[in-house]
């Protein structure tokens, strides 16, 4: 099948052994403290010296939090066109061929079945590192199978949110991937399945200001930047230093924006409660949820 | 520490441990003498208790080392997760919501916190939620309904907060709302009242298909001291406004207001916080279980029944 | 009926002519211009120096609003109890039957049918001269009566609040009438049918707490104190001065909490429209609302 | 004031006044020529029109003097009542919302405004709203949902704020919220971009069941400043970005994003506003006739549909 040998490709052309800097050694982004490679990764990219959470492959998301072999691949079988025939200073067709060739993957998502502590998940996890983790009509289209095909097989879905925003090389129908999203959303709520977000550095534009941000329950990363708005464009706007820790996990959790910031060595276990609890309902009759409801 | 009725029982108790502390020393046997004392304790503590003045029971309600809201969820709730936030103005720890589990059972927590020493009681704000805190409460309510999953809630407030925010951010507003909200949930709703239910900051999460008390705790629409200040001009006679106000479990299970107290170990909740915990535990635990079963309809129903026939009044034939 | 008796009652006693000081002249108790009395009546108690919105009585309310001869009263059965046996310089028994002796009804509210433009509507109005428009029992058992009625015959409800909140010579019972009316107000909501509230000086505590801020639109009069904690008991708790103008409806509109300050002149009209607006629905086939919608 | 490409335009109609002038006062019959110069006027205006670049249309969108949303409302909307505030933050002048009639029928009106000079540009923020503008459309949206009321959401705003308090209160949060809340309206809903359609701030009122445009408006993801600013590295390559983006009406017909593009005065909505808006009003209220009689179910399935298959992809067969 097309979409397993999609994820099949992604591991010999770049797992975690190319997602960071070359090397033994690798420095922390935060203490610069200089970290044994294979202790990060194994430390689940946090860095033993100060905690800092640096981004993650997905590879290795998906293995943090799946159970082991419990993972199969939905995504891949959906590619990108270049609609608009957008060219900047270089064709975004030939970029995305680039880094569909890096990344082993037609676009910037992964998702697919999984278990999680046994808890049956749709699970769908972001790459920063395929043009930002930017939304266009494939991002939009996976999401959005996900929370079909999670909502027939009575699953719940795992988001991992990482990403700059909409694809602005999709124009306007990158914008509509928000309204695409959220509405293939309603398959989970109509069937009372829980839809967990995560949020991890950075989530910004039009990917916070949609799915990413709808989760019965959003958790966060520790220190990662969420926004709709970043940090430069608002100094610019503004034109005034931005308070300290502005739009980061923490910040936000004080504003009553998430339901908590979590490190990423809990996550799994946390995922797997909360997903439990949302589903040892039955309180009352179900009976399908009316429309706007 | 003590309270001033609390003075008799607390000489008796000393006397009893200098006497055991006596015995072990000199290996004298005082057993007999040492067991008509307890028995004379447990008379006087019994004694005391059954004639508290209404204005003892609010000094009982707010002792120091009475069970708060969160020491009675741990006693009752499995796998508890806190969630933060309103997704609007911010995250008030004077009202703790997450998620639990009773009996195997989900359920949605709501728990106003007072602190159990002077540094949590800043954190917390004394137990008085902003408006913050009742759209948490809110939000949570709609999380129950969506996954069917019970709500109990369990009240311990002076009050919602009278300040300049919470004003500015529509306090008034909020309690309507979440009194709304709660009238609304399609899932089976219990209140505890755990220590004081202070006014419609702890009405705003008491409209449940169940209301409890525990035996100590008070209900009331206004503080014996802000009701003295108003009706007495004094707020010294808190004692005759507390007696005027009728706010002890036994006068609200007589006015229909509560459906059941809980009874409080013999000497109150803060003398065996452990028992207290545990009976307020079952007695969740037996509301929950007798509210199973019930159809979405029909517990929206039978709360609203509840609540529209409070209040007592003449109605002329026509 | 004995409600229209109650009712009937009220002119003789207390009418427009005994609400304001005796005598021909009477001071704004803002600007303290010096105004003909019975101008002031005129101009629907609202100094003509300043603009002022002084507090006016039910009748006259009643009268402003409601078509020529279109009210028909419902409230005045419902009597009230001292179910405490409160005492406190004074029994609540005594003191509740020299208000009503002097005020013609028995609690602190009138309800009944009417027409404003047009509209039919059941109309509430409290009474603050009655015990500062405390809400006891019987104003929570007349709104619940008058919000089922409405809903019964398809009426909109309109409240004209002014109320010191909770009556706490009623303990909890008084309280409850928070949770009571807020139910009842389901029988409108459930049939679609619009509520309208409007805040007058002052609307405080339990009552702007419970139906009074429930509106589907709310209004408020200008400069009316509208507030859950009254500004003495905030000021005792926070030791600090308060900001000019707060808790006032104009403070009110600008921190989002009601629609609009309509002044008494423009207020029928408004009410006239909104009401007007909500019922020409029908976009979509209606169908009743499910519990909890 | 002029936008640059305007220049021949305006320089012809003064001379066809200066002639008309000249023919008044000197008493001459000059009909015929200046008949032959409104030929040539309409010519020129319609060559330029119809061959304008994409970063020539944002000028228009954006052109001072241009009909805003309130303009378009006064034009079809009865007994237009507006309503203030969200219950929770504040009232954002840069979202309006109100109540008003359509054809008799009560509809919910919400309206992004921009000045219509500087004082009013400032007071309405440039027409990009606060969390609070979006949280007040939401209650809007449930008093529709509650009273059966369409909603009529006309679209102009470069997009939502970027500021501090924006985000502190959740920016992405209410855009996200809007249009879930949108998308679950029981009642039909038309939006029209009638300027600029900036983005999510945009979107997060556009979930309609029709989505219409005015000819000059525009739609895009991100300004083509913004863009321009990222892919280039300079905000004055802003025209080639709005090319690549692909931002104009016909554009936007073509990818299925709008439903109709509303056909503009010749020389631009803001050259005939008067016109501009009385088409306006046709096209909505044509929209609100064709969505009338479907039932809740068939509006809710038909605006998902919509917004589902939003986007272009290529699906490998299995
Ligand atoms: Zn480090
Ligand atoms: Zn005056």
């Amino acid at each position: 099948m097309a979409l397993e040998r999609w994820f099949r490709r992604q591991r010999p052309t770049r797992g975690d052994d190319d997602a960071t800097p070359a090397g033994l050694w690798v420095k922390c982004s935060a203490c610069h403290a200089q970290l044994y490679r294979k202790d990060l990764v194994a430390h689940l990219y946090v860095c033993k010296e100060c905690g800092h959470h640096e981004r993650m492959p997905v590879a290795a998301r998906i293995a943090m939090l799946a159970d082991e072999g419990s993972f199969e691949p939905w995504s891949g079988a959906v590619r990108p066109v270049d609609a608009l025939g957008f060219v900047d200073v270089e064709p975004y067709a030939e970029r995305l061929a680039a880094v569909q060739h890096k990344a082993g993957r037609p676009d910037a998502i992964v998702t697919g079945a999984a278990r999680i502590e046994g808890e049956r998940v749709a699970l769908a996890v972001m790459d920063f590192q395929f043009l930002g983790g930017s939304m266009g009509s494939v991002v939009g289209e996976e999401i959005a199978r996900a929370a079909e095909r999670a909502g027939e097989e009575e699953r719940a879905l795992v988001m991992v949110a990482a990403s700059g925003g909409a694809r602005m090389q999709e124009g306007a129908l990158s914008l509509m991937q928000m309204a695409k999203t959220t509405v293939a959303l309603e398959h989970l709520a109509s069937r009372r399945l829980p839809y967990v977000s995560v949020l991890t550095d950075p989530t910004t534009g039009g990917v916070t200001a949609s799915f990413a941000t709808l989760g019965d329950v959003i958790f966060a990363e520790p220190d990662a930047l969420i926004c709709f708005a970043g940090p430069r464009v608002i100094q610019q706007t503004i034109k005034q230093d931005l308070p300290a820790g502005f739009q980061r996990a923490e910040f936000l959790l004080r504003k009553g924006m998430i339901d908590d910031v979590v490190p990423r060595g809990e996550l799994k276990r946390r995922l797997a409660t909360v997903i439990g609890l949302l589903r040892a309902g039955g309180a009352a009759a179900p009976g399908a949820l009316p429309a706007g409801a | 520490m003590a309270l001033p009725f609390e003075k008799p029982i607390e000489d008796l108790e000393a006397k009893i441990r200098e006497m055991q502390a006596y015995a072990d020393e000199q290996q004298v046997d005082l057993a007999e003498e040492i067991s008509l004392l307890e028995q004379r304790l447990e008379r006087l503590k019994r004694e005391t208790f059954a004639h508290l003045t209404r204005w003892q029971r609010v000094l009982v309600a707010r002792a120091s080392g009475r069970p708060t809201a969160l020491d009675h969820v741990a006693a009752f709730v499995d796998d508890f997760v806190e969630l933060h936030g309103d997704r609007a103005l911010g995250d008030d720890p004077a009202l703790v919501a997450g998620l639990g589990r009773v009996d195997g059972a989900g359920v949605v927590v709501l728990a106003q916190q007072k602190g159990r020493d002077t540094k949590e009681n800043i954190h917390r704000n004394f137990g008085m939620a902003h408006p913050s805190g009742y759209r948490k409460a809110m939000r949570m309510m709609e999380m129950a309904d969506k996954f069917g999953l019970a709500v109990v809630a369990l009240i311990d407030t002076p009050g919602a907060y009278p300040g300049i925010a919470a004003e500015e951010q529509g306090q008034a507003w909020v309690i309507a709302e979440s009194i709304r909200r709660m009238s609304r949930l399609r899932v089976p709703a219990v209140a505890v009242v755990v220590g004081e239910g202070g006014s419609g900051g702890a009405l705003a999460i008491g409209v449940a298909n169940r209301v409890l008390i525990l035996e100590n705790a008070v209900y009331s629409v206004i503080s014996p001291e802000s009701c003295a200040a108003i009706r007495w001009r004094d707020a010294a006679e808190a004692p005759r406004a507390a007696e005027a106000l009728k706010l002890t479990s036994a006068d609200l299970l007589e006015q229909g207001v509560v459906d059941e107290v809980v009874a409080e170990p013999l000497g109150g909740a803060h003398k065996d916080p452990a028992a207290a915990v545990a009976a307020t535990a079952a007695a969740v635990r037996a509301a929950l279980a007798s509210l199973r079963g019930l159809g979405e309809q029909e517990i929206v129903r039978a709360r609203a029944e509840r609540f529209r026939h409070m209040g007592r009044v003449l109605v002329d034939s026509a």
